[in-house]
């Protein structure tokens, strides 16, 4: 009589071995298994944020890493724990990815302590992203309120990829004080030579501002919106959202154009976890990218 | 962490002790199995009870102990000049422990009961923080080894890592414990921050609160569960008492 | 599926040697609480004797075993100036004796979330492949509600299903290898006998439920009730303690942590199961708290529980077992909540149709 | 080389348990002073149990000494069960037994390897024996280890236990548990043999004072909890005559007391408990007392760390023939049901450093009226300051340097083990 339970080794069964592929999900095991990276370069941009800039190291995992914009990842520092960050790099720079990091706890702390060089990994990239074919042909008015800008990045270089698809491209970005604007050096060249109508706001000035200082919704004054033909990207804090898309709304623009990124704590990305749920919806899979319709039905997201 | 490009100093520590058993400093030396690799991390500049070398170069202080007496407290405040790093560790330092239930009588009938008509000094009990900036505590009577490893490591490796927010419960039911209120007592579980495994609890004995209120606690709330089981509101004073850690709540109630 | 009849005698020396030679654990009387009540636990066996086949309903779930409260996930190893991740999903085979029908409903409704999702868990998929499922009917208590939610059946998710038709198991077998293991012992093919007892005893279970909780229309009753002061009402009560969900059978919610050795040559990532009405649960960096009041917390636990999640498999994951009633000190259950949400809705259903008074 | 004037003026005293001065006055080459005082923080348990309910007063006592928590715990815990006439079932008093092994086996291991031995090697602290002497170092860990494991597994941790209670235990260890205890055990016999190999190199200082021995008696075992109280001097008393026998008296120079009873002073601690009982000690451990030359009565009080080296081989036997028992135990009745009802009574227990008394008296509600507590150390602390006279006299007479003296000393006032955080007043 044999009554012993025979053990099955899934170590041995071929996923256990196999690449993580992020996109590929159903075949995906490895679920807590990332890239590993190299950082190779390190940013310093204001006191509280940096960008960094981080290579695959394997080969292989470097051409599975294709991402759309929007679309965050999962950070992983090793002894530290993990974190969601938006990818903040152009989909055609297939070499490097880019993520602006704010110093905020734990994890984001030790990450301004670490050097260029320093080994982290990478699990995604997760979540939906902004629907940038849709858009083309159209205007399209970005707005960014401080860090916010961060997401924006990507569809941004996207659009800059493919300036003929798009028509008029607005860019609003506000910040609490002038110290906090990133991305200063870029702005020349997006205006230059991506023709992006940038403009900038701070909310408190110092004597050596001489930009605009007010709300965001200050810049609307600024530009003309075709609200038949705009779509909006809006990223920032909740309340600068929900300002802006009302006023968006009220121009016209339908909701279901508008896209907003939302945050929420998480802590594994694939819908596991349960830490982002807003109402009975995940920011990590169904988000982070919410047209704003959506977001007006999600219970509790604003 | 070289693999961030950066490596941890070993931590130039210096433990002391005030009124108290000494059991939190003894929980040091536990943990055998990794108390080698613990002792690596660190730099021992001052620890009395295993050491007879003293320095007075440290960069973090743990402190043990509640202050009862004058020359306490000028002690104490020279450790907090030396130290970048104060951390309270152990019920007795954070919240005046069991050493507080003498603050119950008057502090003259404490002293002839005790030592007829001998002087001695002492004060009302006052944990560390009343008397010095406190920059972390670690409660529990006695401190858990392992949080105290995690938060030395966290130190050393510079990143602070926060007590777990929630109460006792959460362990307990971890533990597969039977709920100490099904077989008829009171336990201060639901109130009392988590993260020492609710020792207690799985040893079957009531949580008496040594770790203090967890985060956001519903005081109301528990009050009215002890008075619907018709259990004891005197015992549960008792218990509240016990560590002097609910405080607060006690008085908010009278 | 194949049925077969076995005596009781029989059945426990089946089960005596399947315990002796596996890793087992069944129900085992743990307490008796003040009003006499026996408490029950999933607790490790080793003869059938420490069996009590009996029991009621166990005060935790079964889920850690599939699930365990903290679970390492991968480890890191340092060398110098680079780490190693390394992953393995190794768990020795368990025997589980004694689930009733809605714990393995459960256990379902975990294989969904966990394994059927976008991205399956090879970590639950390890324990579950090495579990051996010996389910077991029994008659409910007064508060059990899974009858409401149609979990007090289960015909799938086990390796062996027992109903009670007096002197006899009759069993439902469900693999190949409890096929086997079965063989060695006497075991009768089902009489008519035998089927009429099995639906007698599954009538008697049936009606035997005092508890009914409505739950027809509870997801958009949910939607629609989102600002209800019924949350708050109960919130109040709320304890944040998460023992809800620790006893329940089917909360699976997580933090995530990393560890470092304490020699400082590694760390590992730990998993540790959470509770969506803990204080902390949606707060992030910088202390802003998406969920700041007791109610808020509350109310999202029901939200999972009946509205179910799009990307686990949207359906409701409670199965009724009301363990999360029994065991919570603030007296909040299901049963008591829903209700409250529906006379709600239909208290002021009343008032807008202004019907006539009961005189 | 005469000595001529020499201070010796050791503050906190390093090492030990608690804060302790050891002062030492030499003029013209002559002794003039040689006190030991204890300055410990005063921190007055006997108010603080005044009015609590007796359940409650194990978990208080417990916390006046974190290194023999069990002692202080189970000394309540008799004084209490006997003041209210409470019998506690069998399978419990192996459970508790258990207990006691395991705090004394994890304290005389930290004392031996942590506290006294880096004296007798000349190092500071016992770090520096992690790299010179790793294998000792691992023995001693060990060794600790599995005391901390008996403490864990008997009463949910290492210190401050948490199911003593009134009655018996709150909850027994599973067998399994206990099977894996025993084969822990079993596995530190070896180490038992390194460490005594080890202590059999350490020059032990050749000093002797005749003194009293004080320890618990019960005719039959090894005693560790309860019994009659007797002495080397032939004094035999009643539990409850605890006061006949130490006889508390107060001095100038220091906040702890001092006590006596046939002679100016008396000792507690292993050794006394040797002199008296070594009788009953585990042949294992009665040939290792012989292997050093231990005989009764002993007069050297740095015997004392060899008669703990000799109590750790009783202990870890013991409690291995203890395991045994309780794995055939049922373990079913563990606790005694009682109600309140007025009495006074005395607890004594063997802590790891000597006899330890508690007395309780409580009213019919079971709240405790008045209690008293008598600690190992206070016993010793006439016997160590007299000790210390002598020590620096013939120390004097061998024509030690300052140094030297204030290391003997420091190592005599070690020897004992002094637990001075057990301030219990
Ligand atoms: C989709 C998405 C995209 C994001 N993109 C960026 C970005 O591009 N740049 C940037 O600087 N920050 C971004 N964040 C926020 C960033 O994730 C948090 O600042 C970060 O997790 C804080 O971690 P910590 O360990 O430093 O803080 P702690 O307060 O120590 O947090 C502990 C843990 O809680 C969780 N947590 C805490 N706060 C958040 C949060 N706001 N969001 C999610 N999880 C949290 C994390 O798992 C974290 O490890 C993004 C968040 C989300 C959800
Ligand atoms: S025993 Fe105490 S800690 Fe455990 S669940 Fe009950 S109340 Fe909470
Ligand atoms: S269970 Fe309560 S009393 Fe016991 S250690 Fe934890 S917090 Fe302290
Ligand atoms: S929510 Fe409650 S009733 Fe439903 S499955 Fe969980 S514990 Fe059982």
């Amino acid at each position: 009589m044999h009554f012993r339970v025979p053990g099955q080794d899934i170590n041995r069964e071929p996923f256990a071995d196999n690449v993580p592929d992020f996109h590929y999900q159903s075949s995906l095991m490895q679920t807590d298994k990332g890239y590993k990276c190299r950082i190779t370069n390190i940013v310093p941009l204001t006191e509280q944020e940096k960008l960094f800039q981080l290579r695959i190291l394997d080969p292989d995992e470097r051409n599975l890493f294709r991402f759309r914009p929007g679309q965050f990842l999962m950070l992983q520092v090793p002894g530290y724990g993990e974190v969601p960050i938006s990818i903040s790099s152009s989909t055609s720079n297939n070499e490097q990815v880019e993520l602006c990091i704010r110093k905020a706890g734990h994890v984001t702390n030790v990450l301004f302590e670490a050097q260029k060089g320093a080994h982290v990994a990478i699990r995604g990239p997760f979540g939906s992203s902004f629907p940038m074919e849709e858009m083309m042909d159209r205007n399209v008015i970005l707005v960014a309120g401080g860090l916010g800008i961060a997401p924006l990045r990507a569809p941004l270089f996207w659009i800059n990829d493919h300036r003929d698809r798009y028509k008029d491209v607005h860019m609003l970005y506000g910040t609490k004080e002038p110290s906090q604007m990133l991305f200063t050096y870029q702005f020349e060249e997006w205006e230059k030579i991506n023709h992006i109508d940038l403009h900038t706001i701070v909310e408190q000035g110092t004597p050596d501002w001489n930009g605009r200082t007010g709300m965001i919704t200050k810049l609307f004054s600024e530009i003309d919106i075709d609200p038949e033909n705009t779509h909006a990207i809006v990223c920032g804090p909740p309340v600068m959202f929900k300002f802006v898309c009302n006023y968006l709304d009220k121009q016209g623009i339908p909701m279901n154009r508008m896209f907003v990124s939302l945050e929420r704590r998480m802590h594994c990305g694939m819908g596991k976890c349960c830490r982002c749920m807003v109402g009975s919806t995940f920011t990590c899979v169904d988000g982070p990218v919410f047209d704003y319709w959506s977001v007006m039905n999600l219970k509790e997201a604003i | 962490m070289q693999h961030l490009g950066f490596s941890h100093k070993k931590i130039k520590i210096g433990s002391f002790d005030f009124t108290c058993c000494e059991g939190c400093q003894l929980q040091l030396a536990n943990h055998e199995s990794t108390l080698p690799a613990f002792l690596d991390l660190l730099d021992i500049r001052n620890f009395r009870e295993i050491s007879s070398e003293k320095h007075d170069d440290y960069d973090i202080a743990l402190v043990e102990g509640s202050i009862t007496r004058e020359d306490e407290i000028e002690r104490l405040k020279t450790i907090r000049k030396n130290a970048k790093v104060l951390i309270a560790y152990g019920t007795c330092a954070c919240f005046g422990g069991v050493n507080s239930l003498k603050n119950n009588f008057p502090i003259e009938e404490t002293v002839r009961e005790v030592y007829g008509n001998n002087s001695v000094d002492t004060l009302p009990v006052r944990r560390i923080g009343d008397v010095v900036k406190v920059d972390y505590s670690i409660p529990g009577c006695p401190v858990s080894k392992e949080e105290v490893e995690r938060i030395i490591i966290s130190v050393a490796t510079g990143s602070m890592i926060n007590l777990p927010k929630y109460p006792v419960c959460v362990e307990c039911k971890q533990q597969l414990n039977t709920c100490l209120f099904d077989l008829g007592e009171i336990c201060l579980g639901p109130i009392t921050r988590a993260g020492c495994n609710a020792v207690c609890t799985t040893g079957k004995t009531v949580c008496l609160g040594c770790r203090g209120p967890a985060d956001d606690i519903n005081f109301e709330s528990f009050l009215q569960l002890v008075a619907d089981r018709q259990l004891s509101l005197d015992e549960l004073d008792e218990k509240l008492g016990f560590y002097n850690c609910f405080e607060e709540f006690r008085h908010d109630k009278s | 599926m194949i049925y077969k009849v076995i005596a009781k005698p029989e059945f426990e020396k089946f089960i005596d040697a399947l315990v002796k030679e596996n890793l087992s654990f069944g129900p085992r009387q743990v307490d008796t609480d003040t009003k006499g009540q026996p408490i029950y636990q999933f607790k490790e066996v080793s003869s059938a004797t420490d069996i009590a086949f009996d029991y009621t309903t166990t005060y935790s779930s079964a889920k850690h075993f599939l699930m365990p409260f903290r679970e390492n996930l991968s480890h890191f190893s340092y060398t110098d100036g680079d780490w190693e991740q390394e992953i393995t999903y190794e768990v020795k085979p368990i025997v589980l004796i004694g689930l009733r029908p809605c714990d393995i409903s459960a256990i379902n409704i975990l294989d969904s979330v966990l394994l059927n999702g976008h991205f399956p868990s090879p970590y639950y998929l390890a324990r579950r492949k090495n579990t051996f499922i010996i389910g077991m009917d029994h008659l409910p208590l007064p508060d059990c509600f899974c009858k409401s939610l149609n979990h007090h059946t289960v015909t799938s998710g086990f390796n062996l299903f027992c109903s009670d038709i007096g002197d006899s198991y009759y069993v439902s077998i469900n693999s190949s290898k409890a096929y086997n293991y079965l063989k060695e012992f006497e075991v009768q093919d089902p009489t008519y006998d035998d089927d009429c007892k099995l639906i007698e005893r599954r009538k008697l279970i049936k009606q035997s439920f005092k508890t009914d909780v409505e739950v027809t229309g509870l997801p958009s009753f949910l939607d629609i009730e989102f600002d209800s002061p019924i949350w708050t009402k109960w919130g109040d009560k709320c304890l944040n303690c998460g023992t809800c969900a620790m006893v329940c059978p089917t909360c699976y919610c997580y933090n995530m942590e990393d560890r470092p050795d304490v020699d400082l040559q590694g760390s590992s990532r730990q998993k540790q199961l959470y509770s969506c009405n803990l204080v902390d649960f949606a707060e992030v960096a910088g202390g802003h708290n998406f969920r700041p009041k007791n109610g808020d917390r509350l109310k999202y636990r029901y939200y999972h529980h009946y509205l179910g999640f799009a990307e686990n498999a949207n359906q409701p994951i409670c199965v009724g077992c009301n363990r999360c009633g029994r065991a919570c000190l603030a007296d909040i259950n299901p049963k008591d909540v829903i209700n409250d949400l529906r006379m709600e809705k239909e208290s002021c259903m009343i008032c807008i149709s202004e019907s006539p008074d009961k005189t | 080389m005469t000595k001529v004037d020499c201070n010796i003026d050791v503050r906190h005293l390093t090492r030990v348990e608690g804060h302790g001065n050891i002062h030492i006055t030499i003029q013209e080459g002559k002794l003039v002073d040689a006190t030991w005082a204890v300055v410990e923080t005063p921190r007055f348990f006997e108010m603080m149990v005044k009015g609590m309910s007796s359940e409650r007063v194990p978990f208080l006592t417990s916390r006046i000494c974190g290194i023999c928590s069990i002692s202080h715990s189970l000394a309540s815990i008799r004084s209490l069960e006997r003041a209210m006439a409470i019998t506690v079932p069998p399978s419990a008093e192996k459970i508790r037994l258990l207990a006691m092994h395991g705090e004394t086996l994890q304290s005389h291991a930290l004392h031996l390897f942590f506290l006294a031995i880096p004296d007798f090697v000349n190092t500071p602290n016992v770090l520096p024996l992690i790299k010179s002497h790793p294998d000792i170092v691992q023995s001693g860990l060990r060794l600790k280890e599995a005391g901390n494991a008996i403490s864990a597994l008997t009463t949910g941790r290492f210190t401050h236990p948490v199911s003593l209670v009134l009655g018996g235990v709150s909850k027994a260890p599973e067998k399994g548990e206990l099977a894996e205890l025993r084969q822990r055990l079993e596995r530190v016999l070896p180490d038992l043999d390194a460490a005594r190999d080890f202590c059999a190199t350490l020059s032990i200082p050749d000093f002797e004072r005749e003194t009293e021995f004080v320890s618990l008696h019960n005719g039959s075992t090894y005693p560790f909890i309860g019994g009659d109280l007797c002495s080397t001097d032939g004094v035999r008393k009643d539990e409850n005559d605890y006061l006949a026998m130490t006889n508390e008296y107060k001095e100038e120079f220091t906040t702890s007391k001092f006590a006596k009873l046939s002679r100016q002073s008396f000792a507690a601690g292993a050794l006394a408990r040797f002199n008296n009982n070594h009788v009953f000690l585990h042949p294992k451990a009665k040939e290792t007392a012989s292997a050093f030359g231990l005989v009764p009565v002993n007069h050297n009080p740095f015997m004392n760390n060899i008669a703990q080296l000799v109590e750790c081989y009783h202990i870890v036997h013991d409690a291995i023939a203890l395991i045994d028992a309780l794995i055939d135990d049922p373990l079913e009745e563990l606790k005694a049901a009682w109600t309140p009802k007025a009495g006074k009574a005395t607890g004594a227990v063997e802590a790891p450093r000597g006899i330890l008394y508690h007395n309780m008296e409580v009213d019919d509600g079971g709240r405790v009226l008045k209690g008293d507590c008598i600690i190992p150390t206070t016993q010793n602390n006439a016997n160590i300051h007299l000790d210390l006279s002598a020590l620096a006299r013939q120390a004097l007479q061998e024509e030690k340097t300052d140094k030297e003296i204030q290391q003997l000393c420091e190592m005599l006032v070690r020897s004992y083990d002094p637990c001075i955080s057990c301030s219990v007043h």
